[in-house]
């Protein structure tokens, strides 16, 4: 029950390569078709897409139209394209460590407790959401004052930072004791 | 230059350079290519030039190049040949066969391009979409940076940096004799604030040189001295304990 | 006849969002089907981009595939876009022809089999995405290098450098060694 062939195939290519959603009205122009057989075009499309096989939907934003692909194939997509998660590096292991116990804390601190400039590492991990910043520091420069965000606690199970001191402390007395036997 | 609209000249095509001109005037005149008359084809060739300059079209200096070359060959020609062992006889052969071979590598790049036109034409044209990346990845959430990094891992870290301090590599490398006392003072600082639960007195003397166990006693009395460091002493044989205060940050407050 | 809706559906959502042609090898991997399944899958694509009121076809660029229009609608494209399509000069497609053939080329090289400055045309078919700059020419003066682009394939409707018509010359070699000598 196919009618009007070229201007379907016209309205089609039209809404492929539309950056923006493309209206009725300009529909209208584009086809020298009016706006009751641009809707027929339309529902014909709409039904052409309505197939499982096809992976193509038609999108209606503001009023305007324009194809996508339909959410069901979403998951393929983001595998073209989805970069792979770096692995943060030992440096930013290293200042989130530092941010996770002594929070909220400047960069200079985190600089002077590391012994080494800690900028770039700082800037990834802010980058990941998963240190911010939470105001700043009294005092000369009132330099930013970092700690880590809820993305954090929620991947390490912490419920609240308060969880962070009790587990500092386990682990810290083991190892002040190796480092004890050491120096013995 | 005078404008006569009424009376248009010869109508001449536009050359795309002066070896299209010669081209078309070797094909015009039906001969080889491989055997150009030169006199003959030399001298049509200046009177387009000539006429492209009395209707002031562009005439470059690429045209007058090879109109020169071509009426140098054509002389060569019209010259009694010197005796072959006076002159080099490949010369004159050289010249000819470098603007033919020209000649047929421009025709045949001239044919691909009749047969791009004709495609532009015929095949019409396709167009893609433009994709936005961002904008489709704009709803996906991004992998988890921690994926695969367990407590242990940040644990790990955390030890390195204490095992860093421990060592003191800023204060290894000073020459003994040198080592600055606000050197000392950011080394021992930094020790005791990474063991905020205290660390021990004999643990904080390295056993290094002398110099260094005597700075940095000296930076320790400095440190309780400035009350950025507290010490305990629970029973009179027991270790002394040193612990950070909270004034311990304000010292890198002003490292900024 | 419908068989594996949802990977069809896929192959086209993946189609359209592609940037860059899909080689069949992708495909498999983001699919994780067979070669000659997804061999399959894209004839049936083809034959479905075949009906007169689809505007759609599946365009196979240097062995990998991608969505485009069909060629009868580009007018309607060309009217969305505001760009009459105009055709190249007979400049530019010199300049074309002898980069299709010569790439990586310099400037010098397009000069001295033309007998005559090409600088106009070549920046035309920069302009239109036709030919492009993939380096530099080792030697004095380091020239651009050119290329031409798949976007050029696109506009001439060729699957890949191969269709194009033969270069018939019998001492291109020569003529080479001599355009050599002169830009160096």
């Amino acid at each position: 029950m196919l009618f009007r062939e070229p201007e379907t195939a016209a309205l089609e290519a039209l809404l492929f390569v539309a950056k923006d959603p493309l209206t009725p009205e300009l529909l209208v122009e584009l086809l020298e078709l009016d706006l009751a057989k641009i809707e027929e075009l339309l529902y014909e499309l709409r039904n052409r897409y309505a197939i499982d096989s096809c992976g193509l939907t038609l999108l209606e934003i503001n009023g305007g139209y324009k194809l996508g692909t339909k959410p069901e194939v979403a998951r393929y997509i983001e595998t073209l394209y989805k970069q792979p998660a770096q692995a943060l590096s030992n440096a930013a292991l290293e200042v989130l460590s530092i941010i996770a116990y002594k929070q909220p804390v400047t960069r200079g601190e985190v600089d002077f407790i590391r012994g080494v400039q800690s900028d770039r590492a700082l800037a990834t991990l802010v980058e990941k959401g998963l240190v911010k910043e939470v105001g700043r520091k009294e005092g000369p420069g009132r330099p930013i004052l970092y700690a880590t965000t809820e993305q954090f606690l929620l991947h390490f199970g912490l419920r609240s930072l308060d969880d962070m001191p009790s587990l500092e402390m386990a682990s810290l007395s083991e190892a002040e004791a190796a480092s004890t036997e050491d120096s013995n | 230059m005078e404008h006569e609209s009424t009376s248009p000249q010869v109508e001449l095509p536009a050359y795309q350079g002066p070896l299209d001109l010669l081209l078309t005037l070797i094909q015009q005149e039906k001969v080889d290519i491989y055997d150009i008359p030169i006199a003959r084809i030399a001298d049509q060739f200046v009177d387009v030039v000539r006429q492209m300059e009395s209707m002031d079209m562009e005439v470059t200096t690429e045209f007058l190049v090879l109109a020169a070359q071509l009426l140098y060959i054509k002389s060569r020609e019209l010259l009694p040949k010197p005796p072959k062992s006076e002159q080099d006889p490949a010369e004159e052969e050289d010249l000819r066969q470098e603007l033919v071979e020209r000649l047929v590598a421009y025709r045949a790049f001239k044919q691909v391009a009749k047969v791009l036109e004709g495609l532009e034409t015929s095949s019409g044209r396709s167009y893609y979409r433009e994709v936005n990346v961002e904008g489709l990845l704009a709803n996906v959430k991004p992998e988890d940076p921690l994926k695969g990094i367990e407590f242990d891992d940040l644990w790990q870290a955390f030890c390195k940096v204490i095992e860093r301090a421990e060592r003191g590599d800023e204060i290894r490398y000073v020459e003994p004799d040198e080592i600055a006392i606000d050197l000392m003072l950011a080394d021992v600082l930094r020790r005791v604030v990474l063991h905020p639960k205290g660390m021990r007195f004999s643990q904080l003397m390295r056993s290094g040189s002398r110099m260094e166990m005597i700075v940095s006693f000296l930076a320790l009395l400095e440190l309780l001295k400035s009350g950025k460091v507290r010490a305990e002493q629970t029973t009179l044989l027991s270790d002394i304990m040193l612990f950070p205060t909270k004034k311990a940050w304000e010292f890198t407050v002003e490292e900024e």
